[in-house]
This record gives structure tokens, C-alpha cells and sequence, in this order.
């Protein structure tokens, strides 16, 4: 989306981060989602919140996969190598970087289709391995660059644009990462900005792999009847039925949650979501209590939102694996090669 | 072959067959470095079912002073350790050869030939009444054959002491108990045969300037040497005793001397696609990765090798092939993946390949692809196969010349980068189809946009065709530039030779005894050994310089032919095909049938000549 | 070429300029549709990015009275209503043509061409007053900009008024509310402008029996009907719509009458691996089944292809080839698939593939696809590309022959299991390479192993080498005997023409157009299209009969042309390449310049003739 | 495994079932695994949970993947149609299968490796389909076939027979399946046929996906010194130095476990497991309970075994694709295809 004005990020003239850097300096591309996807907000508390750390951009890397929400390592970070690599294996790639080089800041960005289908054995063996990175998932129910087929995370009797009902059981990102042993489990919504940018700043500063479930809201491809959590809609849908390839310029949805309550959220689509914030005396150390939570909001058709859980003395993949605390690309060639000596050495055992 | 009248000695093969998984794996270790330490050339051949416990596996070794150390299949020797394959393993002796058997229960009559001789012993029945548990004189069955072979093939029994002491020197126990077996099956031999044999062991000084290795451990060997610090990989076989080796000798050379922790890092992925993905993270980021895989797991790879290729990342990819398709015979050697390997992934691609023959060129190879990987910023292949990967092979010590230095290819550093107005990702500055690429984490300058999608020569994203074909069309420039830069064919003319011959990989020791063979019987061929793709240009100018070109190879479809003919300027016409796929290491017999036949529907071949 | 001496009616292309996400789509069908319904050959081609909204994307008509519906980038008139792309799309108008802008807001001067006329029409500012909502306004632009053309072409508005009312026949207020839109339109052009233009349309009569579909519509409605009850894909660019037309065709024509309940199930899939797996596994218990994808996704089902080869099962995949390598430009086209599709997977392996030309042949060859799977047991590919796939072709009416039976190749009933004594899978019964084979549930008798590891002709797992090639040099007599069963070339013998040219796919239409351009110029060419693999003999005699071949296709490395070269009798140095890969369909005069560059190199054209 | 006398299925002599048939009618080739491996035992209780229900064999249709584990296919059921596809993706094999033929009884055999590696996202994704079939998952923690590298569902701290430990913590199946919506979860012990076979028979009868995850020692790669469980073993290990490739004979490891109690199993390298069967009134249709039931136990160092949850009502994938209830491979060509007469009148709409 280049030529419609976009929610752009504000730039509060003078402010500055430790480092000296404004907010523009954690800027990327223009982005050309549609106007008002819910990826665009997120991407803005991304900027925020490696601006609020002082992240010198340079150091950080950028990964995703396919999908509109996986275009958005290109929105933020200019000055941040990008990698968008294919559809759903960013873990891998991301496993390799960080392997090699163990002292940037890694951010995944991916999608539910991303994520969940195609991608679900990689999400689940990265949080195996507690890869240090922040993975933040974009979830909005749908593959929204393949113009809007259900993914996994759809809830039961979404109906998407094109009328179909989908039945099947949703896999909740949340509860699939606690199962799987993730030691930093979050989500939050992506028009809650002041939610978002301390779950996003504390995912950054774990050391394990934290994810993000973000809820956020695919403007054209959620934009129609029929979703389970809607009130009737109001526009007239009369030009539905002829121009399957209008998208609607939407505005960005944002809204607030209070801590200790519900916050209902009004979707594109006019459906309404609500939003369960941990409370303020929530233990997020709790594995077991995090699984709790999580099944009562649900049981309770909410959406549980907050840093869920946090497991801080985890011990990530070099922990595991052993590994120098320097970046193996920093180990001087002399240090890796045995050199002439040892092999004729070796070359004795195979005599 | 196996004749009285002949001298014999060093020139003989010799088959075991036993039971899998009841460890006769270090008796027949033991017999290789035996004949090793006398001196003569030697190889093995491990041929072993896909299964853990209680299939049948056989063991073939070849003696040879002349050093030809190819398969064959005539074995002058048989131990038949497993009842369930007598049948089929007396049948295989050569006429005139011995077959040894444990005699502790009566062979059947019916399977007895007049042409062999049989030696039975009772080795069953001295390990029981020897030794206690079963477990123990399971194991001990297996060290005693070592001895009978020991006394009928006059080996050195002091260097087999010399040997277990060396193993063991930790527990000496087990060296007394190892020699006690020895000396089961050595003096009953003495005693009830006459030893030795005509064919039988000869002191030589052959082997002095040599190891014994498999190709696996050598690969392993090499990224090493070559400073890889990350490996991924998903374990398959034939592929997986490369990272086994890998972890081993990072284990003990590539430990931080202060702290004690690795300079390395393994990830057993949780399949191929991730331990690709991991590989090409790896490399972004600047470290040299690689990869160990067979077939299926290549397959599983497709698509994050066209990101490599189109992204221009470095990636180093061991295909230890086994025979295919689909998961095949996963025991079985092949080179049945040529096709996968070069033009793997959709769209247009084309991948840079090395192709060693012995262990000794999987370690320079090893360490050649992780330079021509970085060099030209794309997945390099290194293609060996079971035979190669797994088999102990005899091969020239390797040597590590200490002024190499990794060829880093063109990456910029933060000063280079520094002093730069911009950077520009993907612009042939140079004029040679090689960018210039950056590492993450150097300078903000170097920041750029990967992506497999289509981008232009600033690493944009575009859909714009001029800038697209900008970039494909100088990679396919990049591509083919490094031909120059693969290992060049091995070659050995012979003088105004109308045929040549061209081959790859593990076929070489078949291929070079069945020459020496063919020109016995005045037919004259030259000889290549393609070692890299893309092809030199002396591959296609050999093949059109000769009359008739055979293109040996163990694949069923002729995938080498096939891109000689589509990846050289050789004329189609002149190449013939020799193919041998059953699944064992070619053998000079099959070179010579193939070849001979194709002279003979020629209308080549002096009559009676063959 | 626009040029107000010649009466050029009927024969012009006009270009669409517009932002993505703004609903264009369904005005630009519009003008395709009331062009067709004036009974002139037309054809679409749909530009667009890879992106949902925002970004610039273009519809390209094409009007030939001749029936030339390839791609021209030679347009008569541009309609410009995306001011970001004002500068490129006037650019691209022939000299004397005409530019539609939008002059709400009034042209950058530098933007004015000379031998362009510009035709300023306030769409935006008169569909703001005329209509409410921006939603509204947005489309109604749209529909406004058919009104305009229609005046200055000389399109049948009353046709449009029907087309309209035909459409929204439960919905009159829409009807009218887009009839004030053309009117808007139109009226301004014929008060502001003078009407037609030279450029214009006249009924003819040569549409009647014809219809305008994409090619994935075809080939889903192909698979209703032969019978296809269960598909499994992933959602992928330019092959998604199969699938979801194959839905909208069985919610109409696939519903038990009694229960209403779907005689079909589709199973979006998690990824294409499981996409593939599915196929298979339907397959293997007697569905017809298939699978819809693009480079992306064939690369990831590489594995399991090699099973279905392996293992005999059928199945049949639709590859709706995009540019590659990696993602690529996923909206845009190339015919990049080819290595990858016919050699899929490691080891020794070669797949059948269908080669429609265009939407009739989607829908016969997906038909004929189900029969050579089952018959052959094996995959089949139908490998069309984004062009056929996703842009309105206008095809001869699609007939079907009532006495059409599914051909399910040797599949043996209980009837037949019962009165058999025993069954062997993988046994050559008839000589022709086939087995026979069964299905699960079916008769006791019927029982095997089905598995992609190695196994004799009666399907028990072996690791022996004669067993192992029973086998797959059966499997290798069985995939070339289909060169006899897939659809044979198409053929256009120029007489005692020197030279041929042989092409694949959706290039047929430029290339037969060029064709016409270059026998005009007396440059005789005969004409072959492959239709599928393998090839059929006369392929390679084509080629050898001809003292120079063109081979006309869209990749960069002549994907094509490799393959005729290894795959046919075909002497390579009579074959040279002419190659367009630019992501756009091909035109003739890629064709013309391909081929006359290519004379004029060996010296073959009379001078000054191109 | 050809030449060692196995531990055989017993042919009580007359015995037979409903349809007249014997126990040896549900027999399939000799086994080619270890002496005493676990996945034997678990093809003895296959035979007789299918044995019991006469089923008939013809009518079974045997699914696996690749791995030790994977081979049991071919060791029951001679006259059941076997596929033996490729490493973790027989899920998707069978899914297609069942659309097409949704009359067959579908059993599939996978170990931890296939399931839990390399097919995890497969696995996950036939859960969420419900797809009609018991999934039995013989799970040794190692990867059998190729050796015993550790799997997914290896404890930490296990060493290997290569002396590695292995620190990643276990994927569980059974959690795993419970968190992305299956409908019959249980877990056993391969050596406890008595508990075993009555679950296959329910997992059999269940309709919709029925996953079992059976505890099944490696007898080869697990014996060894070093496993978290374990106490002092007492065979010299003397020459496990030399002997990489010997693989004892082993006996298959037999225990029942007590309803309402703790089980010891002593593994073949000594180590013991602790079994925790469901207690007689355990609620097995409460999702809820049934993972805090999983946990409780886990964190008392006990397997949970027995039936532990079960969603009766389920809609398989047939009822989510509203599937017509007759075989699809038994339609009639004629109903399939719409005719001449439909295609005409189609046409007119592409005019
Ligand atoms: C192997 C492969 N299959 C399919 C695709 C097509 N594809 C691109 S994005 C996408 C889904 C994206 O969905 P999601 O991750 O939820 O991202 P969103 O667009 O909703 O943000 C698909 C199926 C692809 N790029 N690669
Ligand atoms: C694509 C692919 N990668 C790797 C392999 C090699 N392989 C065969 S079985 C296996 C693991 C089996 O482990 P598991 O499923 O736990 O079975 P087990 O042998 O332990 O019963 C592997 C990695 C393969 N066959 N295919
Ligand atoms: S399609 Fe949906 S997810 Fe994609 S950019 Fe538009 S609103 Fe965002
Ligand atoms: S290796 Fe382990 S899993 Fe495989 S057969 Fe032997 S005991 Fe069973
Ligand atoms: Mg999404
Ligand atoms: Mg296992």
C-alpha cells in the first residue's frame, strides 16, 4: 500500500532512546499491507519496542516466512538484516542464524497458516530446542495472502468470505507452546499497543525462545458475515456478490485492555472478541496454573491475553548444546582447523 | 581363479557371512588391519541388511598387491558363520576356492561341491566349552574364525597381540580373552588342515604411505579442517556415521582451552527441510555449515535449496547416495541421485556438485566445497555414496597443507563497508556474476533483504522483468563460471586410443582394473573421471575427440549420460552407456561385459578377442 | 500500429491500469464479455501483483478478428486511473494511440506525449457527485471507465444493459445504479470526444461457438467429470482456484440426491507434503484423486512422488507453473517446472506429464490424466502455467462424449480374486510392464504390502539385486510405453520447410501467430507442440527431419530443449533455443525476433528480409 | 529376526472368534525386529484386539510410516492390505484412504520418531481432522531403525548407548494430542497386554481418531547405562567398547499394572518405569481432568496409562466434509459425472 495514508507511526520530534536514535531509526519499508490490517499495528509496537530498548538496529535480525504478516520484517528496521525465507520454516532458518551467531537479536515474524499448518513441526521443535529469539505470531484466523482460506487457528463456525463454514477445532498457539515445554508464553492484541510493547520488550530480553500470539485482525478477509463472535453487521453487503477483489480502505483497530477485566473489541467485520487480561497478582511461573488460566478464559469464550508464562532460568539451545559464549563466526579460523600435526597424529588410529 | 599351480599369495577375496547384530563387525576390522599392517593393499565391503538384529550380512574382503581394490565377486574364501545362508554363500566360492563353516553341527551333503574344499571347524563348541555367558562366546565365535583365517592364510599372529593390545591397552583383560579365541580357531586350523593356503598372505611394503578409512569419517574429517561450526542434519542412512564422525572429532579438537566448551554447534533437526533451513541460517549468518543426507532427505530439501540457489546463500550438502527410488534399499550403494542433486528444486536451478571417489577426495572435497559454497554463494553438493561413505577403503595418508585459508568468498567487512556509499546486494560489480554480500550484525550499511522472492540487483523486491532477469541471468553466468572452479576431471589417455571412457565417483577402482584388463586384450581406452559439475570443458572436447565414449556409471536411467549430453558440447551420438545398479559396488567384470558387448554391437571388436 | 489510415476494427488491444484491492476485476470481465458477445475474438490477460490491496496492477485486452488471442505489448489504448503508474503506462502506448486518464486531477505536463492523444475524463470527480459511500464511489469509477470505452470503441451498450441484468437479476437496484455508472461514461466521451475512434469494434459472428474460461476452471470441471471424488491441496498462487472451482462445480453437480450429502471430499491440506500423501493414499484404496499446486509445493511433495513411482500408485497433480526459482513472482508466469516435474524425486525416477495449451485442453487432459494414472499406476502431471490457468481464454465450447467410461487400468475385482489362485502385484502377466492391482477392502486374496522400499515382482520386501531390478526395469518399460498413451503432438507440416520449431504449452497462440508473421516474410517453419511425456516417436523424427529446430519456451536454461535432447532421438545440433522468461505471456514477436536472430546467426535469411 | 525362536502368539488350539476365525487368521509375516522388542508385544495384543472384535482381515487396512516400529505392519494381519510409506507421513496416507473409502477399519503403526520429528504437524493435523483410525504410537524414545539417536520423546538426561546425554526436554504425545482437540487419548505399556488390548479394541470402535501411546523398550539401543530412571545395572559392560554392532537376545519385558496403583517395570538395561493406571472411577470424558491427571502424574516421576480421555459424540472428517455415509469408492461412475446435457447448459453461463 503505497499512495493511502497509512495510521502512520508518530515521531514525537525530539524523542530519543539510550542509544541516541529516534524512532525513525527502527523504521523499515513502507509497508503494503492493506489499509488497517491488524500486521501494520504490530509492527508498530515492534518499532516501539526496539526503540524503548535501544536495540542498535544493526544487531538485530529479522526473519519470516511467507504470508502478508510475514512481509512485515520488511516494515521496521532498515538498518537490520531481513530474512524471508519460504513458507514456514523461518524456525529452521532462525535456528541456524542464532546457532552461528548467538549474540544478535532475533525476531520471527510469522502467520497462523505459517505457524500452524505447514509450519507446526518447525514452531514446536524451536520452543523444544529454546532457541534465544522472539517469535511473534500474527494470528488472524485466515491465510490472508492466499486471499482467505482458513487456517488452524479458525474458530469453530467462522465463515469465510466465500461462505464456507469451518468446523474444525481450533489449535490454540498458547496452549500448543505451553505443551511443548515454551519457556516465555505471551499474547496480547494488536491494537493494544501498551499491552503489546512490554510483552514484546520482555520477549526480547528472555533468553529462550518467547512467543507472542498476537491477535490480529485481517480487514479483508474477516471483513464478512457470518463470524461466530458477531453481532449482525450493518453496511449493506449489496456489491459483496460482484466485486471479489474490492478490499475496503478500513482503519486500524485499536483498543486498550484494562488489567483485571474484559475488554470487548469490536472487529472490522462488527463482531466482537473479548479480551481476558491476567490479573495483576497472576503468577506467570506456573506452567500448570498458565493451563489453567487458559482453559477457564476459554471455557468462558474469552480470549486470555498477558504474559502467561515465564520460565526465567531456562537454559536455551547453546545451553543445551554446550556451545562457547562467544559467536562461533567470531572463533578465528586457527581455533577450528586441528592443523597438519594432529591429523598425521590422528592418521595413527587408522593404521 | 583359486588354483594350486598358481602363486596366489596377496592376490585373493575372501566373504563372511554372519548373523546381524551378534558383532562380528570387529572381527573383520580385525582382519582388514591385519593384512594392512603386512603391508598389502586391501579393502572391505560391509554388505548389511536394513534391519538391527538377526538378518543375514556378509563381510567381503579383497587382498590385491597390485592394488586393485574394487569389489569382485569371485571369492576364493567363504566363512560361513549363518546356516540360514549356506546354501547361497557355497555357491558363491569360486571353483577350486575353501569355504570355512562351523562344524559344531553336521553341513547338509546337499549343499557340499566337489570343486571346493571345506574346512570345518567347531567353533561353536570350543566357545562354549571356553568361555562363559552367551553373550561372551557369541562374540568369541566371531574372534575365532579370525584365528582359522589367521593360520590358512598365514597371517601375523603376533601383529593381531600387537593389535588387541594396542585396542585394549585400558583393559587388559579383554586382550587375554580376544587371543585365547584367536588361538581356538588358529591351532585347531594347524592341527586339522593344511596351512597354508595357496592363496594366503605375504609380507609386502604397500601399504606404509596409507590409512584406512571410510569415506563418512573423512567428510567428517574435512569439515572440520575446513572450520564448519555448525552442522544439521536428521539421521539416515547411509549418511549418518558423517555427523557421528563429525561430533567425535569435535569432541577432541574443537574444545574452547579455557573453558572447555564447544567451538561447534550440532542440531539434530527434526527432519531434513529443518536441518537444511538450519544450515542456510548458519551460512547467513556467516559460519560454515553443512548438511548430511541420502536420498529421501534430499527430496525433502527441494525447496530450501531453490532458496539457497536464488538467495545466494552458501550451503554445503553431503548426498551419501543408497539405492533408490523412494526409500529403496537403504543398505544398497547407488549414484541414482545426479539429477536431484544438479538440477534440484522448481524452476530454473542448477547447483554446483563434487563427486569424490575415495574417502581420501571426500576429505579435500569436504574442505574444496565449504571455499566454492562461499566463493560463489550457493549450495555446493558433495555426491558420495554407501560404498564410499561406509566401506573401509585404503587410501594415501591425507595431508593438511597449513598454509590453506578458508576462501570467505567476496564478504564485506565493517570497514569495507564503512568506506562504502551503499551497498548494493546483488550487482555484479565486478563483472564476474559474483555480488558482493554482507554478514548480519557488521554495520548497518550491510543491511539488506533475503528473500526467495523475486528481487533486483539492490535486493528489492520485484515483479519487474528487467530487473528479474537481471538477476537469474547472472547467476546462471555465476553458475557456470565455476566450473572452473570444481575439481577437474581425472584423466589418463591412452596414446591414439579410438574409445574413451568417462565416469564418476566410487566406479573409478572398477573402471581403472577393468582398463588394465581391456588393454591385456589390445583395446585401448582413454579414461576421464568427471569430479565436479558444472562440467570442465575438456569433458565434452574428450568425449568428441574419440570415436565411441562409454559412460560408466550405477544408476538405471545413464543420469550422467544424460548430462554430458545436455551439459556439455559433446555430440549425444558418440556415448555409450555402461551401467551397473544392483545395489553393490561395481566390480571390473561389469566395466569389461558393458564395454565388450557395446564393441561387439559396434562390430569394434577383433573377432575372438573376448 | 495505431494508424488512422488502416480500418483497424476488430484488431487492437487496449491495456487497464488500475490499484489493486480498488475492484476492477469485475469491469474489466465486463469488457472482455460484451466484446465476446459482439462475436469477436478476444482474449485477457490479468496482471497483478502479489499483494491484496494497494499496489498497481493492469488488464490487458487483446481484440483480433483473426483469432489472435496471444499477449501483444503493442497497446492502442491505455485506460489510466492509477496516477502512481501514469508515467510507465503512457509510455506504453503505441505511437498514434490514445490514453483514458483520469482528469479529476489534471496530467503532469511531462507526462503528455506528442503522438499520443489523451482523453481526460473526471471519473472520480462525476462518480462523486453522482454516488454515495466511498465504497460505492470507488467501484463506480470502475464501471464508469467501461462507459468511456464503449463510446470511443463502439461497444453495444445495450449488450452491457443485458450482460448487466443478466447478472444481477435477483438485485435490479444493482442493475441500475451500474447503468448510471456506464452512462457516465459514455456520455462524456461522446459529448467530449469524437466517437468511435479508428480503433473500434464490428459485430461479427465468430464467438458462437466458443466460451471464455480460465484454464484452472476447466481443468476442475475436467476432474468433476472424469470422476474425481477427492482432492487435497494447499492454497498456492497460480493454483488455488482449481480447487476451489472443483468445490463450486461439486456443490452444484455432486450432491447425493436423496441425502444431500457431497459425493466428494476435499481436504485442505496442512502443507503439500500432506497434500500428496493424501492423493496417495486415496488413490492406493480406488478414488480417483488429485492434487492442485505450483513450484513451491511440487518441490516439497518430491518424496512421496518417488513413492507413488515406486510403490505403483496413481495419482495426478496439476502443476500451475509461476516464475521461479524459490517463491519467485508468484503472479507472474513461466514454464520453469519442467526438469523438476518429469524427474521428480531421488534415485531413478521419470513421471508422465500432460502439456495443455489452453483452457479446452485443461479440461480434456485433466480427464484424460485420471485414465493414464490408473492405467499406468503411476503420477501424472498436468502442467499448465498462471497464464492458462488464471486469464480468460476464449476456447471452443467444451463437448463431452456420453460413452466415456473411466478407464481404471488393471485393477482386479473379488470376482476376479476368487477364481485366482494366487496374486502377484508387481508381475509382469502381460508383457506390457503393468501389473495388476488391487484394492484394499476388495477380497482376502487381494492382500499385499504396499511400500516404497525395495521388493520383488510379488511385493516382499528385498535387498537382492535381480529381485530389485525385476522390478524397477519393469517400472522403466511401463513410463516409456505411456509416450503411446499420452496426447500426441500437435503438428503443422509447412511443406519442403527447411525448418521446424517445437513448443510447449500456452505458447502456442504467439507462436502460431508468429508463424504467419514470418511465412509472410517467406520464411517457411513447420510446427510441432508436445502435448505430453514421454514423448511420442515422431517428436524426435520432427526434429531430425528439419535441418534447424526451433524450440520455443518460457524458462531460462531450455528446459525444453534438454529434455527433447536426452529424451528423443534428436541429434542436439539440430535444436536451437528461442527463450522468453520474463514473467509475462508470451508474444509473437518474441517468437519473430527469437527465431530471425537466430537465422540471421547461422546465415539463413535473405538479406534485408527482417 | 528369522532364526531365533520368538516369543510366539499362542494359538489356545480351537479358539475363534465371530466370524469363525482363529487367532493365527490375524497373523502376518515373522517379525524381522530385535529379541524381546517391545513393538513385538504390541503386534501380539494388534492380533488380539482385532482377533476379539472380528474384524475381518480383508477388510483392516494397515498403515505405517518408516522405522522399526513402522515394520509391525507387516507382522499382523496377512490378509489386510499394508502400506508402509515414508518417514512420518502416514497420517496424510491415511486420511486419503479413509476419504475414499471411509468403510475400512484403519489402523496405523508409528514410532516416536515418525510421530513426534519429522511427522509432528501431520500427526497434529489428522487430530484436528478426526480422522477415523487407531493410531498406535510405539514409543521407545530413540530412533530405533537408524541406531538410537534420542527422539522427540526421550527424557532428559538419558544417555545414550553413545554416551551422550540427551537435555531437551521430551515432546509427551499425549498431552500434545489432548491439547490440539483429540477425541480418544490413551497410553500404555507394550509389555502389559492385559490393559492394552481392551484400549486397541476401544481406540478400534472409537469413531474418530484414536491415538494410543504405547511405552515399548528398545531392547537395543537402550541398553545401556545411564537412563534417568534407572538403578545400578549389573552385566559387565566390558564389551560394549568392542562390540557396536552386537545386539543381545533379549526377552520381551511383560508386566501388568494394577488398576488404582503404581506399577514398577524394570526396563532390560535395569531401570525402572513407574506406570500410574486411571483409577476405576476416573471421569475419562473431561479434557480438563484428564490433563491435570497427565500432570499430576508427571510430576511424581509416573507414567499415566489407561483410557484417559474420550469425546464420544466426535464428528470424524466425514461429518465435518459432510461426506455422503456410502464408500466414495463405491459411487457409481453415472452419479459422478454430470453429463453432456449439464456441461451444455453450464457453458451458456461463460458466455
Ligand atoms: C510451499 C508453499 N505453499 C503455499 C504457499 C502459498 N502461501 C503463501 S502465504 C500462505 C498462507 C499465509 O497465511 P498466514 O501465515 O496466516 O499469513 P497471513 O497472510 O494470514 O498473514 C500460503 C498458503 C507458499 N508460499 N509456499
Ligand atoms: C526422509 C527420511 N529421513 C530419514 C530416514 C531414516 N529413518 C528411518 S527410520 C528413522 C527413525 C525411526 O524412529 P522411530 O519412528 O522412533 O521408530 P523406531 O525405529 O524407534 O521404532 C529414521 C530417521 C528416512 N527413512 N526417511
Ligand atoms: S489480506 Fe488481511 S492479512 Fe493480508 S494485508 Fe490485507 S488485511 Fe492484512
Ligand atoms: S532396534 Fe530397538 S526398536 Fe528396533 S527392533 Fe531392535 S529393539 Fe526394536
Ligand atoms: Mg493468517
Ligand atoms: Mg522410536
Amino acid at each position: 500500500m503505497t499512495y493511502i495514508t497509512k495510521p502512520a507511526v508518530r515521531h514525537p520530534a525530539l524523542e530519543k532512546n539510550a542509544l541516541g536514535l529516534t524512532r525513525r531509526d527502527y523504521e523499515g519499508a513502507m509497508s503494503t499491507l492493506c489499509a488497517g490490517c491488524g500486521h501494520d499495528s504490530i509492527t508498530a509496537s515492534i518499532i516501539q519496542a526496539f526503540f524503548e530498548l535501544a536495540i542498535p538496529p544493526h544487531r538485530a535480525a529479522k526473519l519470516s516466512g511467507i504470508g502478508c504478516s510475514s512481509k512485515a520484517t520488511a516494515y521496521f528496521m532498515n538498518e537490520a538484516h531481513g530474512f524471508n525465507g519460504v513458507h514456514g520454516r523461518m524456525p529452521a532458518i532462525a535456528t541456524g542464524a542464532n546457532a552461528a551467531n548467538r549474540d544478535l537479536v532475533y525476531i520471527g515474524i510469522s502467520g497462523d497458516g505459517d505457524s500452524l499448518s505447514i509450519g507446526l513441526g518447525q514452531l514446536c521443535h524451536a520452543i523444544r530446542r529454546n532457541v534465544n529469539m522472539l517469535y511473534v505470531l500474527e494470528n488472524n484466523g485466515v491465510y490472508g495472502l492466499t486471499k482467505g482460506q482458513f487456517s488452524a487457528s479458525a474458530d469453530v463456525g467462522t465463515v469465510s468470505k466465500r461462505g464456507e463454514v469451518n468446523r474444525h477445532g481450533p489449535i490454540d498457539p498458547v496452549s500448543l507452546a505451553l505443551t511443548v515445554g515454551a519457556t516465555f508464553v505471551a499474547r496480547s492484541f494488536s491494537g493494544d499497543r501498551k499491552q503489546l510493547v512490554p510483552i514484546l520488550k520482555a520477549g526480547l530480553t528472555h533468553r529462550g525462545f518467547a512467543i507472542v500470539d498476537v491477535i490480529s485482525p485481517c480487514v479483508t478477509f474477516n471483513d464478512h458475515e457470518g463470524s461466530t463472535k458477531s453481532y449482525a453487521h450493518t453496511r449493506t453487503h449489496s456489491y459483496e456478490v460482484v466485486q471479489t477483489d474490492f478490499v475496503p480502505l478500513m482503519t486500524e483497530i485499536t483498543a486498550e485492555q484494562d488489567r483485571d477485566d474484559v475488554t470487548a473489541v469490536t472487529m472490522h467485520d462488527g463482531s466482537t472478541v473479548m479480551f481476558r487480561s491476567v490479573a495483576e497478582d497472576y503468577d506467570p511461573t506456573d506452567r500448570d496454573a498458565a493451563l489453567s488460566f487458559l482453559r477457564a478464559s476459554q471455557a468462558k469464550g474469552e480470549v486470555a491475553t498477558g504474559l502467561l508464562y515465564l520460565e526465567d532460568s531456562s537454559e536455551d539451545m547453546h545451553a543445551f548444546e554446550n556451545t562457547v559464549d562467544r559467536p562461533l563466526v567470531d572463533v578465528p579460523f586457527g581455533d577450528l582447523c586441528p592443523g597438519s600435526a594432529t591429523l598425521e597424529e590422528l592418521q595413527k588410529e587408522w593404521r | 581363479m583359486a588354483n594350486d599351480d598358481i602363486d596366489r599369495a596377496n592376490d585373493f577375496a575372501l566373504k563372511i557371512g554372519t548373523v546381524n547384530g551378534t558383532g562380528s563387525t570387529s572381527a573383520n576390522a580385525m582382519l582388514m588391519q591385519v593384512i594392512f599392517r603386512m603391508g598389502v593393499p586391501v579393502s572391505g565391503k560391509n554388505l548389511f541388511p536394513s534391519n538391527i538384529q538377526g538378518l543375514p550380512t556378509w563381510y567381503e574382503i579383497r587382498v590385491n598387491k597390485h592394488g586393485h581394490l574394487a569389489r569382485t565377486p569371485d571369492f576364493d574364501v567363504m566363512v560361513a558363520m549363518n546356516a540360514e545362508t549356506y546354501a547361497r554363500d557355497i555357491e558363491e566360492v569360486v571353483s577350486g576356492g575353501y569355504v570355512i563353516y562351523d562344524s559344531t553341527h553336521p553341513l547338509d551333503e546337499e549343499l557340499m561341491r566337489d570343486d571346493v574344499t571345506f574346512f570345518g571347524v567347531p567353533f561353536a563348541k570350543m566357545c562354549l566349552e571356553r568361555f562363559k555367558g552367551a553373550r561372551v562366546r557369541i562374540l568369541m565365535k566371531n574372534i575365532a574364525y579370525v584365528g582359522t583365517l589367521a593360520a590358512l592364510l598365514d597371517m601375523d599372529v603376533d601383529l593381531i597381540r600387537e593389535m588387541l593390545a594396542e585396542k585394549f591397552a585400558s583393559k587388559p583383560k579383554l586382550i587375554d580373552s580376544n587371543m585365547q579365541a584367536i588361538s581356538l580357531g588358529y591351532d585347531y586350523a594347524r592341527e586339522n588342515f593344511e596351512c597354508p593356503l595357496p592363496v594366503r598372505m605375504e609380507p609386502m611394503d604397500a601399504t606404509s604411505d596409507s590409512v584406512i578409512l571410510t569415506g563418512n569419517t573423512a567428510a567428517a574429517l574435512g569439515c572440520v579442517y575446513a572450520g564448519a561450526t555448525v552442522g544439521a542434519w536428521y539421521p539416515i542412512t547411509p549418511a549418518t556415521s558423517i555427523m557421528d564422525a563429525f561430533k567425535e572429532f569435535c569432541g577432541r579438537f574443537r574444545k574452547d582451552p579455557e573453558t572447555g566448551k564447544n567451538l561447534y554447534c550440532i542440531v539434530q533437526a527434526e527432519d531434513e527441510l529443518a536441518a537444511i533451513g538450519i544450515v542456510i541460517g548458519a551460512s547467513w549468518c556467516g559460519a560454515r555449515a553443512f548438511t548430511n543426507t541420502s536420498g529421501p532427505g534430499l527430496s525433502l530439501m527441494n525447496e530450501f535449496l531453490g532458496l539457497a540457489y536464488y538467495a545466494e546463500v552458501p550451503a554445503v550438502v553431503f548426498d551419501v547416495q543408497r539405492a533408490g527410488p523412494s526409500t529403496g534399499m537403504p543398505t544398497r550403494t547407488q549414484q541414482g541421485d545426479l539429477f536431484t542433486v544438479v538440477y534440484a528444486s522448481h524452476g530454473d536451478t542448477k547447483h554446483i556438485a563434487l563427486f569424490p571417489a575415495d574417502p581420501e577426495e571426500c576429505f579435500y572435497f569436504a574442505v574444496s566445497a565449504f571455499d566454492i559454497a562461499e566463493r560463489f554463494q550457493t549450495p555446493v553438493f558433495v555426491v558420495s555414496d554407501l560404498d564410499i561413505g561406509m566401506n573401509d577403503w585404503m587410501v594415501p595418508r591425507l595431508e593438511w597443507d597449513e598454509d590453506y585459508t578458508p576462501d570467505r568468498g567476496k564478504v564485506l567487512t565493517a570497514k569495507d563497508l564503512e568506506a562504502m556509499e551503499v551497498f548494493h546486494r546483488y550487482e555484479d560489480v565486478d563483472g564476474d556474476g559474483i555480488p558482493y554480500r554482507t554478514l548480519p550484525g557488521v554495520h548497518a550499511k550491510g543491511a539488506y533483504f533475503t528473500r526467495g522472492s523475486g528481487h533486483d540487483r539492490y535486493g528489492r523486491y520485484t515483479e519487474d522483468t528487467e530487473a528479474y532477469k537481471d538477476v537469474v541471468d547472472r547467476i546462471a553466468r555465476k553458475i557456470e563460471s565455476a566450473a572452473a572452479a570444481v575439481p577437474e576431471p581425472e584423466v589418463r589417455m591412452a596414446i591414439d586410443a579410438p574409445f574413451g571412457l568417462v565416469t564418476i565417483g566410487a566406479c573409478r577402482g572398477a573402471v581403472l582394473e577393468a582398463l588394465e584388463q581391456l588393454e591385456a586384450d589390445d583395446i585401448e581406452i582413454s579414461y576421464m573421471r568427471v569430479r565436479g559439475f558444472p562440467f570442465h570443458p575438456s569433458v565434452g572436447q574428450f568425449i568428441n575427440d574419440h570415436e565411441i565414449t562409454f559412460v560408466v556409471e550405477q544408476n538405471r536411467d545413464g543420469q550422467l549420460l544424460k548430462l554430458l549430453t545436455v551439459e556439455t558440447g559433446a555430440s549425444k551420438d558418440k556415448m555409450t552407456s555402461v551401467k551397473y545398479y544392483g545395489g553393490f559396488s561395481l566390480s571390473a567384470h561389469h566395466v569389461v561385459q558393458g564395454v565388450t558387448e557395446a564393441l561387439e554391437r559396434a562390430g569394434r571388436v577383433p573377432a575372438g578377442k573376448v
